[in-house]
């Protein structure tokens, strides 16, 4: 009994919070909580949940390491009499108890908006991705939809760089194939952070903004701190966890919970 | 009948001679098999140990693949990629509305064609197979997203889903799988001329060539088994996800070759069995579950998965120097 | 097949390895029921031929007709279909299977596609049995010692029918009484009509067993004689080009004057399991053979001497005080070198030029603040080549690449250089040609005149008796008796060694 | 001065023979420029060398040290986790304000501790080091989250921030750190009786320890500069970063591997040397530099990672048996 929670990561600083702030509220309302760590592997998450289904918890709480893949996850554990909350990271094609999570795709847009203030509408801007993702993807598709509103901007390179480090050189060499880039859009801190580090060392802090997603604490002191970090998407994951203990809660004591539960995000640029 | 593998004495007591040989794993096991029991009251059910197996399966088949490799004194670090190709494959041609048998041909072949190109490499052009599968890992990695660009691709054929999903007398068909793999491998290993010319190569490549083994054959083949051996493992992979993953296999290379050599497969080649293989993965299943069922922090969880192995394989290592 | 009919004929044969011409120009004929041996110097091309026979390598030119057709074997399969059967120099075994499985690979018996293993360990046994060899077809080859591996080689080697058998150095690491059982295979082999290929460095077998010899120099036919017809120097100034009046170089007067205190003292040392109560003296200058059937602990004792496997209970002197020897550098250190029985495992590595394999066990010696002072190096190895007349094209040449006699040579500078006081040597001329035995010969009686106290572990009666000063014989782990040389006889050390004397 | 590892022919020409052994990598990497700076004009500069001399620098420090694993016939799979430790020691002593000084030599010192485990593991029990490196890389792996739960540390210090950022006498200081330790790794190789000793060891362990070297010592120590390598990666990785990540160097050690294998480095133990691994560590710079710049796509990028590897190792083996 009690709830059980396959979150995808551990190693980024928004799962983290989550995590927290899953554990400080089933504390605070001394509800059971169990957490697993998927490692963005979707057969561990399976094997994440079929355990759970084992040991019997009332509330599956969910992000999926992927959208279609966490199908079959999802599936067993509702055929097991499971109700499943998903957390940032939508389920296709299965209904579940409810949703709860960020719009990637309109932060998405939000950054692009602000990439096209702080450029002016004119300029050479650079992507710094992570194509296997579903919500980055949204992220992405959002910035790319977002700056068609600027027919001035031209994006000249999209790279993958899926740890802070691959970002770095990702960065690095697409501001050494294209000097005159101008602005550069990461799809989460990671990726900004790193590609701010490039900039300065390439000596184009003067010419070059760069705007993050995900506002984490770190990536909220450079934008206060650093003038190449302008901005950044600010999610709040600290809400989201809060959020999926309550919406488990309610479930449990036989409440209506809403199908969908979005976060609007925020942008941050500066205190 | 007798077993005809090389580390057991052969004689009248068989059983003796496999509890002699398996001391260390089996011990291994059950200390793990009891500490999880003692700890919680639902690890020793029907249903967990269900469980296990499914879990296993993906590893433990992509291990019996690896014991050939392994045998022969070789290692195949390209399996993960060949798991996420081959679902992939499978995907993308159920997606074509070719149909189930279709499907299930082309992945297998191209596990096939893929450790065809891995063992040609190695014993065509006398690359160290290391190598070989570093460099094919990642370009069996990039091949994966070609179809996608890197998204999953879903894979709802009924008949592929029930691979994963449904049961047959009882037990589900997975289990049936691992077992008939496991029983085709070990008898191919442990009673067949084939099998033996594997121990012979892996023993002594020299011995073998000057014995008229075709050497660079048994390369090329035994990589070819590794290649359908992931290819399986990719479809029920794929199969317990409805789906293929262009990340699927990541690092299984590492969790099958750790449960080959758990198991007693010497990475120096000539020495190992299939039935030491399945206990290993068996040691990595229970692991995994038992710790997931305790509810252990995921960092401890690998600090003590590092740890269970180093003690397993010390122990075999071991109880095999005392008996001399 | 009549007895004396020709089976095997070559003409012209040559085989290079790019720029290594390892044959030149090879003929022979080989008649049925008669035992043909090929004697030549370490390097002459004997074991290439061979292989050549056995299809494991292609020749480069040349004709070879067997039983009157052509004959170029591609495959070892080729080679044994068409009726020949080899027996390797070069240990061919797979250590993690056991005799049986050894013996039979490839050919094992099978029913529906499925390896009997009864039948495979009853046809293995009937093999052995047949043959007379000593051996357990269940134990792991892993298991045995040298010598009994050489047996399982022998077996594999008949365990298929073949009009022409090939004997790679056969006897190279047996004993005498396991030679004799090798002597008596061969006999019934001519006695059914078979052909028999022999090679060997040991005269005295050649002289019994032979009834053809083909001397092979340089890759190069010499000639072919009848035994009958030739004599042991005859053969020999045929094979390395001059005359050798003694094969055993006379002892050169100690220069050391003698003291009372022994260079070394060995005193009550056991092993369990291996050796027990081994006691023995040696001197400054002397040598002392150490003779004994395989697996009589000879080596094991040697091994706990240089600290490899250290003894439970004993004391070892050195210059009257007794030391602790627990590893291979404090044997080092006191003094010891150690000539090991297996070259391959134990003595050299083989990928690796011979520069490195000869300076290894010395590197102090060409050192400074722990950088390599090449230089020195160099006239080190390029001394010790000379010294001991090791047939290499320069000091860098990878010592894989060298013949059997020659890697000997390179593991016995490797303990020249270290400049030892005491040097044991355990089966030091193991495969090695007459001329360059006698070059060993010469060296370690040198190296006696110089005042180094010499242990000599040897399977060669005639070598034991031909070069020690006192003999110790040892017999399933005890010594059986220490006796000066000239007491002894050969069959009073047979009957010491094989312990039925108490 | 004269070279004195084994598998150089050592005559009056030097030069030539430095030609003749690195022909095959030398090739590889001169080819692969040539391709680069004819497809984008921007390659060809020295800010991009210096670009991915930086690049290379975690890979190639860590290679320095892989090599002489390798060279002992051993291999460390745990370096990548290594680096990652180390980088997250060095944040903490930072967090705790005692300094950039004390952060260093512990930072260092836990490379040597995680490098003494592997070799004691390895040497001591005998276990072989594939299974042990397997089992400590997911036990560091575990090691890193531990102070912060998972989350990455800040390191800010600016002494600690200046090695990856700063420059000394117009190039980086990263750069100064790779050439100071590839010359100190390559004369410790070369030049030697340590680096002698690590050549014998690994062309035939039973032949060395008759000669009177200490192997299970020789093992120990050199799994300890494979661990202090590594924890210079980390320092740097983290240095350029400004924070210490806890998926750091994930899968570093294959690069690792790659570049000492490319660079001649023989896994089967006693042959290699730093040059050749320097340069194998150069082609993977330049390989990911250069299809970043023309903007390959990442799944096309590991596809063409996979086979230049296996086209450099090709050509090295094959210029090499010409030679004979
Ligand atoms: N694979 C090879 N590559 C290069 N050279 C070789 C090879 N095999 C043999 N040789 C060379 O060919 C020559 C003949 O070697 P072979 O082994 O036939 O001599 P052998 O007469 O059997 O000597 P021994 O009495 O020492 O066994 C030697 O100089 C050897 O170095
Ligand atoms: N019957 C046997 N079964 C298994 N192993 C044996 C047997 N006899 C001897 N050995 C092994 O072979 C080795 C023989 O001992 P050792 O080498 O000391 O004797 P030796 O007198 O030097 O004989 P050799 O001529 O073989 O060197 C030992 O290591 C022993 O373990
Ligand atoms: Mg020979
Ligand atoms: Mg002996």
């Amino acid at each position: 009994d009690g709830i059980g929670a396959s979150l995808l990561t551990q190693q980024h600083p928004f799962y983290i919070e989550i995590n927290n702030a899953m554990e400080a509220e089933a504390d605070a309302r001394g509800v059971p909580l169990e957490v697993s760590i998927a490692t963005q592997d979707l057969s561990k998450q399976l094997a994440d949940v079929e355990d759970f289904i084992v040991k019997g918890v009332d509330v599956l709480v969910i992000s999926p390491v992927d959208s279609q893949g966490a199908l079959p996850a999802i599936m067993k554990a509702k055929a097991a009499g499971i109700e499943v909350i998903t957390v940032d990271v939508p389920a296709e094609g299965v209904d579940v108890t409810s949703y709860i999570g960020t719009d990637n795709y309109a932060g998405g847009v939000r950054a692009a908006e602000l990439m096209g203030e702080q450029l002016g509408g004119e300029g050479k801007v650079a992507i710094i991705d992570y194509p296997t993702v579903q919500s980055v993807v949204a992220r992405i598709d959002g910035f790319k939809k977002g700056l068609e509103e600027f027919p001035g901007i031209e994006i000249v390179a999209q790279q993958t760089g899926i740890t802070r480090a691959e970002a770095l050189a990702a960065a690095q060499n697409m501001l050494q194939a294209n000097p005159d880039i101008s602005g550069i859009f990461g799809f989460g801190d990671d990726a900004a952070l790193a590609a701010a580090v490039a900039v300065k060392s390439a000596g184009l802090s003067e010419q070059v903004q760069v705007i993050g997603f995900d506002g984490m604490e770190e990536a909220r002191n450079a934008v206060d701190s650093d003038p190449v970090m302008v901005g950044v998407i600010q999610q709040f994951p600290d809400q989201m966890g809060k959020m999926a203990v309550d919406t488990a809660i309610a479930i449990m004591n036989g409440e209506e919970v809403p199908a969908e539960q979005p976060i609007v995000p925020g942008v941050y640029t500066g205190k | 009948m007798t077993d005809t593998t090389s580390t057991q004495p052969q004689g009248h007591s068989y059983v003796r001679a496999m509890i002699r040989q398996y001391a260390g794993i089996v011990l291994s096991l059950v200390a793990l098999c009891v500490i999880f029991s003692l700890t919680n009251d639902r690890f020793l059910s029907l249903a967990n140990f269900t469980n296990i197996f499914q879990q296993v399966a993906v590893i433990a088949i992509a291990a019996f693949g690896m014991t050939w490799v392994i045998l022969l004194g070789e290692i195949d670090l390209s399996i993960g990629s060949i798991i996420a190709v081959a679902g992939m494959v499978g995907a993308q041609v159920i997606g074509l509305g070719w149909g189930f048998v279709p499907a299930l041909v082309l992945t297998l072949a191209s596990g096939a064609i893929m450790g065809l190109f891995n063992g040609t490499m190695t014993a065509k052009l006398m690359l160290p197979s290391f190598i070989v599968t570093v460099a094919t890992m990642s370009i069996y990695r990039g091949f994966v997203s070609l179809p996608t660009g890197g998204a999953p691709a879903m894979n709802m054929d009924p008949t592929w889903i029930a691979i994963g999903a449904n049961s047959f007398l009882g037990l589900p068909i997975i289990i049936w799988i691992v077992l008939a793999l496991f029983l085709v491998n070990h008898v191919a290993l442990a009673h067949t001329t084939f099998g033996r010319k594997a121990y012979l190569t892996g023993g002594n490549r020299e011995a073998a060539l000057y014995s008229g083994i075709n050497v660079d054959g048994m390369k090329i083949k035994i990589f070819m088994i590794s290649g359908v051996m992931a290819a399986v493992s990719g479809i029920l992979l794929s199969s317990r996800l409805y789906s293929a993953q262009t990340n699927a296999g990541m690092s299984y290379e590492l969790d099958a070759i750790a449960a080959a050599v758990l198991g007693g497969t010497s990475l120096a080649g000539g020495v190992g069995t299939m039935v030491g293989t399945l206990i290993g993965a068996l040691i990595i299943g229970v692991l995994n579950n038992g710790m997931n069922m305790l509810s252990v922090p995921y960092f401890y969880q690998l600090i003590v998965k590092g740890l269970v192995i180093l003690v397993a394989v010390w122990l075999d290592v071991r109880s095999k120097q005392r008996q001399g | 097949m009549e007895h004396g009919d020709v089976v095997l004929h070559l003409t012209g044969v040559r085989k290079t390895f790019g720029p290594i011409v390892a044959l030149r120009h090879m003929d022979l004929t080989v008649r049925a029921g008669r035992v043909h041996t090929i004697l030549g110097e370490n390097g002459a091309g004997k074991s290439t031929l061979m292989k050549i026979l056995a299809g494991v390598q292609l020749p480069t030119e040349g004709d070879i007709t067997l039983g009157g057709k052509d004959f170029r074997p591609r495959t070892p399969q080729d080679a044994a279909a068409a009726g020949l059967a080899i027996v390797f120099q070069e240990l061919s075994l797979c250590n993690n299977l056991t005799v049986a499985e050894n013996i039979l690979a490839t050919r094992e018996p099978t029913r529906m596609g499925f390896i009997s293993d009864r039948k495979l360990v009853a046809q293995a046994r009937a093999l052995v049995a047949d043959l007379g060899l000593p051996l357990d077809v269940n134990a792991r080859v892993a298991d045995l010692s040298i010598a009994q591996r050489q047996l399982v080689e022998i077996a594999k080697g008949l365990s298929h029918d073949a009009r022409v058998v090939i004997f790679d150095e056969p006897t190279s690491s047996l004993s005498d009484s396991e030679a004799e059982i090798l002597f008596r295979i061969i006999d019934k082999l001519t006695a059914q009509g078979k052909a028999v290929i022999y090679i060997s460095h040991r005269m005295e077998e050649i002289m019994r067993l032979s009834d053809d010899i083909t001397v092979v120099r340089d890759g190069e036919y010499v000639d072919t004689v009848e035994k009958d017809e030739t004599t042991i120097d005859a053969l020999i100034a045929m094979m390395v080009g001059r005359r050798m009046d003694e094969i055993y170089p006379p002892r050169i007067a100690p220069e050391a004057e003698p003291r009372d205190v022994p260079m070394l003292r060995v005193e009550g040392l056991s092993r369990k399991g291996a050796f027990e109560d081994v006691s023995f003296d040696l001197a400054a200058g002397e040598i002392l053979g150490v003779f004994g059937l395989v697996g009589s602990g000879r080596s094991e004792v040697m091994n706990a001497l240089f600290g490899i496997l250290p003894a439970d209970t004993g004391r070892i002197e050195i210059d009257g005080s007794e030391v602790r020897i627990s590893s291979a550098a404090q044997a080092i250190t006191q003094g010891i070198g150690f000539v090991t029985e297996n070259r391959k495992e134990q003595g050299l590595v083989l990928s690796h030029g011979l520069r490195p394999n000869v300076t290894m066990a010395a590197l102090g010696r060409f050192s400074g603040r722990g950088f390599l002072r090449s230089g020195p190096e160099r006239a080190a190895a390029a001394t010790e080549v000379q010294r001991l007349g090791i047939r290499t094209g320069s000091i860098e040449t990878v010592t894989g690449t060298l013949s059997g006699g020659n890697q000997q040579k390179v593991v016995l500078a490797k303990w020249l250089a270290t400049k030892p006081r005491i040097l044991i040597l355990d089966e030091p001329t193991r495969g090695v040609d007459v001329g360059a035995k006698f070059e060993i010969y010469r060296i370690i009686r040198q190296l006696a005149a110089e005042g180094t106290a010499i242990l000599m572990v040897s399977s060669e009666l005639p070598e034991v008796l031909g070069m020690a000063d006192r003999v110790m014989i040892m017999s399933e782990g005890r010594v059986a008796a220490t006796a000066p040389r000239d007491t002894l006889t050969p069959e009073r050390v047979m009957t010491f060694a094989t312990g039925h004397v108490q």
